[in-house]
């Protein structure tokens, strides 16, 4: 990883079985930048939640989706981007239904979704979402320094 | 990437679902087709041993709160064990271990 | 995988460094159409040698070459396709140099290299190479129908 | 995906080498550098442990044939041990295993 810059492209029909399998070249990626295990797993759990909404969401049950994953493997990051060309959504309403579980919420009436764009925001450094033609997420996790060549199961300490 | 679910019944109103493997949308509806019926009986107590799971997401996270949600509903308890660190972690970031019973293998370890 | 045919594409830099995220890939994709353990290791060693040409011979070391996979995961086989951008090569030429060592080859002759595309050969059920431009590794794996939903760790009666 | 090599000295002709993890075109010029100068003493023995080696490809193939090579130029010798049924497999397939010193883990078995 000398260049400035690498792009890995990955594209996968819009199908749940898919999930697992980017999942695992994105951890590959990760690990092979020197990520430590804690953020290895925090990526694995953004770019599924996309991936999932990509499969979810974006196509009609009749359609053969297909979902594009672009990762920018750079010096001191990597980013991350999800893209399908189904469907858009309205952000700023949406936004107003997501988030974390409150106090005051009455377990009967729980929502039982919700939680991914949430955590994709928890979960990354950066996040961009663009609804357009399709949606795409944009996201960035950076490698703090002194995690580069760092053993994977010690704590990290960069949160 | 697969998830195996096995359930036991040591009691007749316990039941112990022991699961192994990633809980993602590919593996989660056999999870909730499996989990749901277990909280349907009133008095019933499933204990869902999360300690060979090393992935989960929101996915996850909805069926768990279905299942919750079904036990208020026919009065019956659910507790989540061995849950591992990472996993925790999501539960608490969105809020829902200040309303599920939760034990982790090596809570505030690691 | 429901239907005949799904297309999954990964594109890497000739880099060393993605032939292990290629790899995992790929066996993500080949444990979840149900491969065997066995199956799934001659997969990750044809794939990458194929890349490893890719890596190797492919592009000139100033040339900022690309290599894509591409994976057809049928209902009974799996075919998956390496292709790179950069200069051709003899293939019936080259064809002469390869294969297992033979027991009168003297040990200080032994050459070092030239084993990858007749591992390929031998760890695929069937192969295709074009080089034009660029070259083109073409290689397909059968599912056995014994092996579908089998556990990873049972031995293989399909050799 | 990545490999660790560590060097031992039992006593002073006899090196062990141990490995961990994959041999790749990635991971294997590493792996020569170290393994090479190890068999360029004459009387020397070097012993690879390659019980942890969980995949390996025609790099490293051709890595310990030069190492072979270079006990036949300078008198040393080199075994291969612990190997993985599957690795072991590649060297035979390649008629390797008719040169080289090597004992399998599990040999027959898997
Ligand atoms: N790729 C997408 N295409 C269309 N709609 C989307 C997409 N991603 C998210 N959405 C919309 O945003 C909502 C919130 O998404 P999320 O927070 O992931 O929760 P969930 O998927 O559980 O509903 C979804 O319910 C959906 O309406
Ligand atoms: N993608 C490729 N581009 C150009 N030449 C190639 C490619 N793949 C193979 N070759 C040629 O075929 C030869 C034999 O390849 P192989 O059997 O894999 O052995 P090795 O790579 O160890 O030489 C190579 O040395 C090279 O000359």
């Amino acid at each position: 990883m000398v260049n400035a810059f690498d792009f890995i492209e990955v594209k996968v029909p819009a199908k749940p079985e898919y999930i697992g399998v980017v999942r695992l070249s994105i951890s590959g990626i990760a690990s092979r930048m020197g990520f430590n295990y804690e953020d290895i797993e925090d990526l694995k759990v953004a770019v599924s939640e996309a991936i999932t909404n990509g499969v979810e969401h974006a196509y009609k049950s009749d359609e053969d989706g297909e979902l594009t994953i672009g990762c920018g493997v750079y010096e001191d990051r990597l980013e991350i981007m999800v893209a399908d060309h189904g469907g858009s959504f309205n952000l700023e309403a949406v936004k107003e239904e997501i988030g974390p579980y409150q106090q005051e919420d009455n377990v009967e009436e729980l929502r039982e979704g919700g939680f991914g764009l949430f955590l994709i925001d928890a979960l990354m450094d950066k996040v961009e979402i663009k609804s357009e033609h399709g949606v795409i997420v944009l996201m960035t996790k950076y490698l703090h320094e002194n995690e580069v060549g760092r053993d994977g199961d010690q704590v990290s300490t960069s949160q | 990437m697969n998830l195996s679910i096995d359930v036991t019944k040591p009691e007749e109103k316990h039941s112990v679902m022991t699961l192994d493997g990633e809980v993602d949308a590919f593996t989660a509806p056999k999870l909730k087709q499996e989990l749901l019926p277990l909280t349907e009986t009133e008095g019933a107590l499933v204990e869902v041993d999360l300690g060979a799971v090393n992935y989960m997401d929101s996915t996850g996270l909805g069926i768990f709160i279905s299942a919750l949600k079904s036990t208020k509903e026919h009065g019956s308890d659910m507790k989540l064990v061995h849950m591992h660190e990472r996993v925790y972690r999501l539960f608490k970031i969105t809020g829902l271990t200040e309303i599920m019973d939760i034990n982790t293998s090596v809570r505030g370890g690691m």
